[in-house]
């Protein structure tokens, strides 16, 4: 084996004087080999990647050693370090949308890359060609003239690439991508992931992958690395980690991911006559740009559907039609059989009160001024003229349901693990027994193992409560997992709905087959015969 | 850790803290310590220098000038803190309707905004003086009616931001009505901006007031602040009288800039992104 | 920076050159013909005007006592005939530009156009000028007579009436519009009301002033050569002035300022050889001096007052009360008010009669002031009136029969005095009034406002009226009343009378005042002097100077007139 | 693009009549009316009163106000009442004073301020950052008067290098011929203007420090001066651009007192002495003036703003 690119030893990182966001990590990375990082929010990913290239803050300590391309970072000054970003390793960030300065075209945060190891710099136009010659290797179409544009004139799948550009451009033996994919819609999370294997293929560059994906994992990686606070839980090549793990927590996480073909779906019963949520022929305009094209849907009593599709696609404008927060161009919304009403008037209360919302951010889903107690009796306060006491009990009652204990209701939201927070919201919007549910991606900001939980909990008080629910997702195996139907959208128009067995199980419409294979599966075998398969044209129409 | 132990962490907040206590002992308590006759004139005694029974002097009247710092102070100081707050109290709610409701209403009430802007406050304070006769009180409010822009602004600026996060969603989903949606969550919640903008209008006030009376539409005699009692004393810049400009001028001087030092260390301490 | 050269010399006149006069601030010229409309008043465009145009019969301070000026008058002194009701005028040899002669159809014109265009004249009054005149007679080129509708006070009527003419050149400006011909069109009144439009039309137009022909014929010792729109004026020597009182420097300029400090600012760099001093930079007066200016006050034949409003429904009956004005005015420290807040450049003010120079006018009883500064006789007067003070320390009526007539028990002696903001000194000698009057349990409250406020609002008013709540008034120190040559009282202290703000009214005072106008006799203006200043129709107060000048020591032939009026044409340098 | 900036010159429009119509009410408040201001204490009330037909004040309220504005509209605003010369004469004399002033100090501020702000955020915490970072608090803090009695006392009095005053003069080739005096005035302009701005970009360019753009451009090795300078520099730019518009009335307050503290022939001193004479036309046309800059200003400073920041361009020209 040849000498490792990167070389951890012992690595510790704090902050301030907290505990160690690091603690102890050792790793190496050899030439050629693609190396994933995974864990759970906050177990120092990130902070292992930046202290690799010396970018921590100044209130980080470092101790133990890091050793890129033969060189010890933590010796290096200024100036030596500066030559070793870029050149050492390059790195990319998840966010596609903030890692480019928005003032600056492409071509010249590009050039940049190369002209700061250029021993003789000479003006960005003359580095132009390679510019192009490097977004044409990532798979930027018509290079020449993206040179010219702005980030936000790209895509967040373009984006992403030229950042992986950028990490290229000074010929790295390493590139860091921290959670490179996670900002990104399936399809193109794949593109990207199918990109990373080439270049390590053809330049024979060593990748660190930073994620918490594991389905991205069993697809590209070579070795897993498994971190829990700070600490290494567990170090195997793929295969061997998905089959045999042996950590518990290793076998916990890999437990908590959805499946996709996971879910079991009793058979439909037959349509009630009166569905609690009826969408039809929905049209939304956006300054003439339409966003939702005859959309029809139906949620009946007791009954979870899944709204899916790509990123803009429309779902969340959907689901603030059912809620009144976005008026339709044309076509009608009817809740419980009625329409939905303007205002906060009386009647429109009255159905309002039916109607129950959990949103996908669970740091802003709750108000940092209140208690539990507060945000979980706020919808009594605005419908119900109850008592102190019986508002206590109320909330108690909900608390238990979401399985939160009573010690909970005088803490502040900022005092919650995001997973709490949104049991609490889902509290909120059952309080007053609501007959529909909106949910619009109440667990996608969530790790695996808390969505897990939070999801069993949902499903406990679908049982309990028996509303009906539009539930929106990007996550086919969580649709999967807990819908009876599927309704798939795609620019605004829905492209394909039924049972979610029929939907997932043999989709037809072409959309659903490609939106489906791009998901990876967290079993680097079936990973992989999917991924031929998606490359096959007979399979997947968009290859 | 809380705002509070955050704030304390920040030493040129806690000087700054320091230093206004101590003016405001100063003006509220010396004249405890330190009695002069503040109403009526001496004019046998008008114009001495530092020495003697004053140790900074008298002005053209015969008023003892450290005494006349410690009760303008307290006319300068009661003005910029009420005019701070009143500017505030009206911005925060313009602002929160105007961005919270949206629609032709916040172009109508940001209109408003963009005309006050557009007119010099120094203008509409030169009319208004002229309508009524200032008082303490009224210089407040005239000074909180003009300076309220600022804060509608940034309120409402913060208010479009809150508007989009999701409690505020789920509590308009339910139905509750905009009273309650803005007076309970978007105003509480926009507290940091708003307290940490409400100390940096107290002092913009100070200077307002002091710009006033330069004006010469401050409170009437024989009350003053400090502006006042600089803008008499600029009339004796050649005759050397620096202690008739001096002391009101680096009083001013102090006080705003403590309440700035105490107002960014507020703004760290509530991490809300400030005008500056 | 540097500094102009100003005083030294040799001593010995010199004729030509230039002087620079600073006019006060914001008092831009902006009116040329003899006859002005209303608002255009400043007194500046008549000191300018009258270099051009002779007036009748000009009037000056400069003997000591107010006098015909006789080199600057157009006219020899008027003889009065037995029965007081002719006046016979005989015109003194002087040319227009033009090379005609100033005749009595010059002044017929005056007065036919002042007829056909009263209401539009700035100094019109009912009953008075043109209207006491009943006939204009023509006896040759250079005499005329006038018929008065009643006998007047000789002395007054020449010096408040006919000193208001002024002869125009009929020859050149008897036209109804620019191209129009010239002709007699001022003899019939609508031909008159015509050209005296005409002139207005011009004398409106002030970027022609410099250039517009009419204005080029002029009888006095200067022309007019420049005119900027700011309002600089350039007078230059009339070569064709016959007079007797022609201009000795080429060229005279008046300079204008935007503030006080600003004047005070050039004259400090020596741009200016005569300007004035703000009162704030009296302490200043030797570096003045050793730059070579002298400081020299120049006093005003002016009076400086705060009226009483008589008529105000809560103090008027309060203020009708004699021994309520002496305890006020036992309060006024006016030594202290002139010598520390107007550093010693006013003077003291007891009555009605301009107190600067000793003139046959002032009687002894107000030179020694009949109410000195005196706080413990102030408030005898008042406890000996019934008024006891009350917790707070101002005085209230607790015996109506002894307060007088209308005055209600409980009445506090609190009152607000509407006064002129933005001054210094008007501050300093409010607060000091205030002040002297707490000690006597009088509360005074002072509202401060700018001054046309302060003229719009103080005035006469019923007392059901919602303008009158103002009780005393102050227009400070622009709000000197200046008299014409004569310091008869009868626009301000008459019944009803224009300027009669606070509405005084005592039947004796109103015929002092109509005896001196109409007695041949100094002893009614006496008597009126001594009466006014024991009745305190007013609160009488320092009078503040026209200004303090600096004036180039090496600027001679400068005598500050207490008319306010200039003569620029015997001015002289030694330098 | 050419919608968004057709929408902005109608609400600027619009803002310019409110403008009117709010200062034409509050002038009317006022009590008295000018006619005794003008005419003297020695008018007559039948003066008064044919002054007062002749100026139209007899007129209901809203027949004066459309009256004005149809005058506005020929570009008359009116004659002073005080100073016997049409408005626009006035403001056509005083306006370039002004603008020397106020655009002089400015520039001045701006090119100071800007790289000192960049410089003390990138410094921060170090002892310069400190101790400018005090200064600029100390000069905030100084009204403005005080801060040009400083400067008189110090460089007037007891170092006589500058005149106290500024010239006076009708043209502004009349100022320009005694530049020493204008220093002190443009100090004074400039001290206040200085404290704001750099503050203002000391924020922003922190704030702008902890972007995301920032790391990614240290991660590919870009030398620190080129972050601050390529990347930072404009980004902070653009929040300062977009404060310059709310600015002018600021600019115009101060130099409102910087004349009348160093007798400077401006329109401040102008409005000045306006004010305390109740001379309605020149109060109403100074602050239309105004009105109309910062409604410029701001325009302006969305413009630039276009220019500078591509991602408006896009936002202007779908909304
Ligand atoms: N600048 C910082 N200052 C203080 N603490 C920090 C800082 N950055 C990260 N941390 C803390 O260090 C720990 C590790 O954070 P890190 O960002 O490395 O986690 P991560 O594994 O990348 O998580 P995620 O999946 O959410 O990105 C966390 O507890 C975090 O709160
Ligand atoms: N307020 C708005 N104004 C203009 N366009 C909007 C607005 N809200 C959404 N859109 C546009 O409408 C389209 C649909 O947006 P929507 O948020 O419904 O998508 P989504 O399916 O929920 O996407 P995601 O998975 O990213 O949440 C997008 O192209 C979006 O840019
Ligand atoms: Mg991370
Ligand atoms: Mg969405
Ligand atoms: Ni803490």
């Amino acid at each position: 084996m040849s000498e490792p690119v990167l070389d951890l030893r012992e690595l510790r990182v704090s902050y301030g004087d907290g505990a160690p966001a690091v603690d102890g990590l050792s790793l190496s990375v050899a030439p050629g080999e693609i190396v994933a990082m995974v864990g759970e929010s906050g177990s120092g990913k990130s902070t292992a990647a930046l202290a690799v290239l010396g970018l921590l803050p100044a209130s980080a300590t470092v101790s133990g050693s890091i050793v890129l391309d033969g060189q010890s970072i933590l010796d290096l000054r200024d100036e030596a370090l500066r030559k070793l970003r870029g050149q050492g390793a390059g790195m990319v960030f998840q966010e596609p949308m903030t890692a480019l300065n928005p003032l600056l075209r492409i071509g010249f945060q590009l050039a940049e890359a190369i002209r700061n190891h250029d021993p003789a710099p000479k003006r960005h136009r003359h580095y132009h060609a390679r510019c192009a010659e490097l977004l044409g290797r990532v798979g930027v179409p018509d290079p020449a003239a993206r040179l010219k544009q702005y980030p936000h004139e790209l895509s967040g799948g373009l984006r992403q690439r030229v950042m992986i550009a950028i990490a290229l451009a000074a010929g790295p033996r390493l590139i860091i991508a921290d959670e490179p994919t996670t900002a990104l819609d399936v399809t193109v999370q794949q593109q990207i992931l199918d990109l990373l294997r080439d270049i390590r293929d053809t330049e024979g560059t060593a990748t660190l992958l930073i994620t918490h994906n594991m389905g991205v994992v069993a697809d590209v990686a070579d070795r897993v690395l498994v971190l829990k606070s700070g600490q290494v839980v567990e170090q195997a090549p793929t295969t061997q980690l998905f089959s045999s793990p042996e950590a518990d927590y290793t076998r916990e996480l890999l437990a908590a991911v959805p499946r996709l073909g996971a879910g079991v779906h009793p058979e439909p019963e037959t349509t009630p006559e009166r569905p609690v949520l009826a969408l039809s022929d929905i049209v939304v305009e956006y300054g003439g740009r339409r966003v939702a094209d005859s959309v029809s849907l139906t949620v009946a009593p007791g009954e979870i559907v899944g709204l899916v599709g790509e990123s803009g696609s429309g779902k969340t404008t959907l689901g603030n039609c059912a809620l009144g927060l976005v008026t339709p161009k044309s076509g009608t919304v009817a809740v419980l059989g009625g329409p939905l009403p303007r205002g906060t008037g009386r009647a429109a209360r009255a159905v309002r009160q039916q109607i129950g919302a959990v949103f996908q951010d669970p740091a802003s889903s709750l108000d940092p001024r209140m208690t539990v107690a507060q945000t979980v009796a706020e919808p009594l306060a605005v419908h119900t003229s109850a008592g102190r006491a019986e508002r206590r009990k109320r909330v108690r009652e909900l608390l238990d349901a979401v399985e939160l204990p009573e010690s909970m209701m005088t803490r502040y939201g900022h005092e919650l693990s995001g997973g709490q927070r949104q049991r609490v919201s889902l509290a909120r919007a059952l309080v007053l027994g609501p007959k529909l549910l909106i949910a619009d991606e109440p667990t996608s900001a969530l790790d695996v193992s808390v969505q897990a939980a939070v999801l069993e909990v949902f499903r406990r008080l679908h049982e309990e409560f028996g509303f009906g629910c539009l539930f929106i997702s990007h996550d086919l195996a969580v649709v999967d997992s807990l819908c009876d139907r599927v309704a798939v959208l795609r620019s605004g128009e829905l492209v394909e709905q039924g049972p979610a067995a029929t939907v997932l199980r043999a989709p037809e419409h072409p959309y659903t087959k490609a939106l489906l294979l791009s998901s990876p599966v967290p079993d680097p075998e079936l990973q992989r015969s999917r991924r031929e398969a998606l490359a096959d044209p007979d399979v997947n129409p968009a290859a | 850790m809380t705002v509070l132990s955050r704030l304390l962490a920040r030493r040129t907040a806690v000087a700054g803290a320091i230093l206004l206590v101590l003016v405001v002992l100063f003006c509220f308590l010396g004249p405890l310590l330190y009695g002069t006759d503040q109403s009526h004139t001496d004019l046998a005694s008008a114009r001495l220098s530092p020495g003697g029974g004053h140790p900074l002097g008298t002005d053209e009247l015969g008023y003892d000038v450290l005494g006349r710092l410690m009760v303008a102070g307290r006319t300068s100081l009661i003005i910029g803190v009420l005019a701070g707050l009143i500017a505030t109290a009206i911005g925060a709610v313009w602002g929160a309707v105007a961005g919270y409701t949206g629609g032709w209403l916040d172009t109508v009430l940001m209109r408003v905004v963009d005309t006050g802007v557009a007119i010099p406050a120094l203008f509409l304070l030169l009319v208004a003086a002229t309508l009524v006769t200032p008082s303490v009180g009224v210089l407040a409010l005239l000074i909180g009616c003009v300076s309220w822009l600022v804060p509608a602004r940034l309120m409402r600026a913060e208010t479009v931001s809150l508007r989009e996060r999701d409690y505020i969603r789920a509590i308009t989903v339910l139905g509750a009505g905009r009273t309650r949606v803005v007076f309970r969550h978007i105003i509480p919640n926009a507290i940091g901006t708003v307290a940490v903008n409400a100390t940096f209008q107290i002092a913009d006030a100070i200077l307002l007031v002091a710009y006033v009376s330069f004006l010469g539409l401050g409170v009437p005699a024989p009350a003053t602040d400090w502006g006042a009692m600089l803008s008499k004393g600029i009339t004796y810049t050649f005759d050397g009288a620096w202690w008739l400009i001096l002391p009101p001028g680096v009083a001013i001087v102090l006080v705003v800039c403590a309440i700035n030092f105490l107002g960014d260390g507020l703004r760290d301490a509530f991490a809300v992104k400030g005008r500056r | 920076g540097s500094q102009e050269q100003h005083g030294g010399g040799s001593g010995a006149p010199r004729a030509g050159g230039t002087a620079r006069f600073a006019l006060p601030p914001s008092a831009t010229p902006n009116w040329i013909m003899p006859i002005s409309i209303p608002g255009y008043g400043a007194s500046y465009n008549g000191v300018i005007r009258s270099t051009m145009f002779v007036p009748l019969y000009n009037y000056d301070g400069n003997s000591g006592s107010v006098t015909v000026d006789d080199p600057g008058s157009a006219a020899d002194p008027p003889r009065y005939s037995a029965d007081g009701k002719t006046v016979t005028i005989t015109l003194k040899p002087l040319t227009w530009s033009t090379g005609d002669p100033v005749t009595s159809r010059d002044v017929e014109f005056w007065l036919n156009l002042v007829r056909a265009g009263k209401d539009n004249w700035g100094k019109y009054s009912e009953g008075l000028m043109p209207d006491n005149i009943k006939a204009f007679h023509a006896v040759d080129e250079h005499t005329f007579t006038l018929t008065l509708d009643k006998a007047y006070n000789p002395d007054w009527f020449t010096a408040n009436q006919l000193s208001l003419v002024v002869p125009m050149p009929q020859r050149a400006w008897d036209r109804t519009s620019a191209s129009g011909p010239i002709g007699d069109h001022d003899r019939d009144p609508a031909g008159a009301k015509q050209v005296f439009d005409f002139l207005v039309g011009q004398a409106k137009s002030l970027g022609t002033y410099a250039t517009n022909p009419l204005w080029k014929v002029v009888n006095g010792p200067f022309t007019l050569s420049g005119f900027t729109a700011t309002g600089e004026v350039t007078l230059t020597k009339n070569p064709k002035y016959t007079g007797p009182d022609a201009a000795k420097l080429d060229t005279v300029k008046f300079l204008t300022f935007t503030s006080s400090s600003a004047e005070y600012n050039v004259l400090r760099a020596g741009g200016v050889d005569y300007g004035y001093v703000p009162t704030s930079n009296l302490g200043q007066r030797a570096k003045l001096e050793a730059q070579g200016y002298r400081v020299e006050p120049w006093n005003g034949w002016s009076i400086t007052y705060s009226p009483y409003n008589f008529n105000n429904p809560r103090l008027g009956k309060v203020f009708a009360q004699l021994y309520v004005r002496q305890a006020l005015q036992h309060a006024v420290d006016q030594d202290a008010i002139t010598s520390v807040i107007w550093r010693g450049s006013a003077r003291v003010g007891y009555g009605p009669v301009p107190q600067d120079n000793d003139t046959k006018y002032l009687s002894q009883r107000q030179k020694t002031n009949p109410y000195p500064f005196d706080l413990d006789a102030a408030r005898k007067l008042l406890s000996g009136h019934g008024w006891k003070p009350g917790p707070d320390g101002v005085l209230a009526c607790s015996a109506p029969r002894l307060c007088g007539e209308g005055i209600a028990a409980g009445t506090r002696l609190s009152l607000t005095m509407l006064t002129e903001s933005g001054s210094d000194e008007t501050d300093g000698t409010m607060q000091e009034l205030r002040s002297e009057f707490s000690r006597i349990g009088v509360e005074m409250k002072v509202n401060a406002q700018p001054l046309n406020t302060v003229l719009a609002n103080g005035t006469a008013c019923e007392p059901s009226d919602a303008s009158c709540s103002w009780q005393l008034s102050y227009f400070g120190t622009q709000g000197s009343w200046y008299f014409p040559a004569n310091p008869s009282g009868e626009q301000l202290f008459a019944t009803g009378a224009g300027t009669n703000f606070g509405s005084y009214s005592d039947k004796h005072a109103d015929e002092l005042m109509s005896a001196t106008n109409l007695s041949a006799s100094d002893q009614p203006m006496f008597d009126y002097s001594a009466y006014l200043a024991e009745q305190l129709p007013v609160l009488w107060l320092p009078n503040p100077p026209y200004q303090v000048s600096a004036i180039d020591t090496a600027l001679h032939g400068i005598s500050q007139d207490p008319l306010a009026g200039l003569a620029p044409q015997r001015w002289f340098w030694t330098r | 693009m050419t919608r968004y900036i057709l929408r902005r010159l109608v609400l600027a429009v619009i803002v310019v009549l409110l403008v009117t119509v709010v200062t034409f009410v509050l002038l009317h408040l006022l009590p008295g009316g000018p006619a005794r201001g003008v005419l003297g204490v020695k008018a007559t009330q039948a003066q008064i009163e044919a002054f007062n037909s002749a100026q139209g004040f007899d007129k209901a309220l809203p027949v004066q106000y459309w009256d004005y504005l149809v005058r506005l509209l020929h570009g008359d605003l009116g004659d002073s009442y005080t100073q016997n010369s049409p408005v626009t004469t006035l403001l056509g004399e005083r306006l370039p004073k002004t603008l020397l002033l106020t655009v002089v100090s400015t520039v001045l501020a701006i090119l100071v301020a800007l790289p000192v702000g960049v410089w003390q955020a990138v410094r921060r915490g170090k002892a310069s950052d400190h101790v400018t970072t005090a200064f600029t608090f100390v000069l905030y803090a100084t009204p403005v008067f005080f801060l040009s009695l400083v400067l008189i006392i110090l460089f007037a009095q007891v170092l006589p290098w500058f005149p106290a005053q500024a010239a006076q003069g009708e043209t502004i080739g009349e100022l320009l011929s005694q530049p020493g005096s204008l220093v002190l005035p443009i100090l004074a302009g400039t001290g206040a203007a200085l404290a704001v701005f750099s503050r203002y970009m000391r924020a922003s360019t922190l704030d702008n420090l902890a972007e995301d753009y920032v790391r990614t451009a240290r991660a590919k090795g870009t030398p620190e001066r080129t972050i601050v300078w390529r990347h930072v520099w404009p980004n902070s730019l653009t929040s300062v651009v977009s404060m310059l518009g709310y600015y002018v009335p600021t600019v115009f307050g101060g130099s409102l007192v910087v004349e009348s503290m160093f007798n400077y022939p401006g329109v401040g001193l102008l409005f000045w002495t306006a004010a305390r004479n109740a001379d309605f036309p020149v109060l109403l046309g100074v602050v239309l003036v105004i009105a109309i800059a910062t409604v410029l200003g701001s325009l302006l400073a969305d413009l630039l703003q276009l220019l500078i920041d591509p991602r408006v361009r896009v936002k202007g020209a779908r909304s």
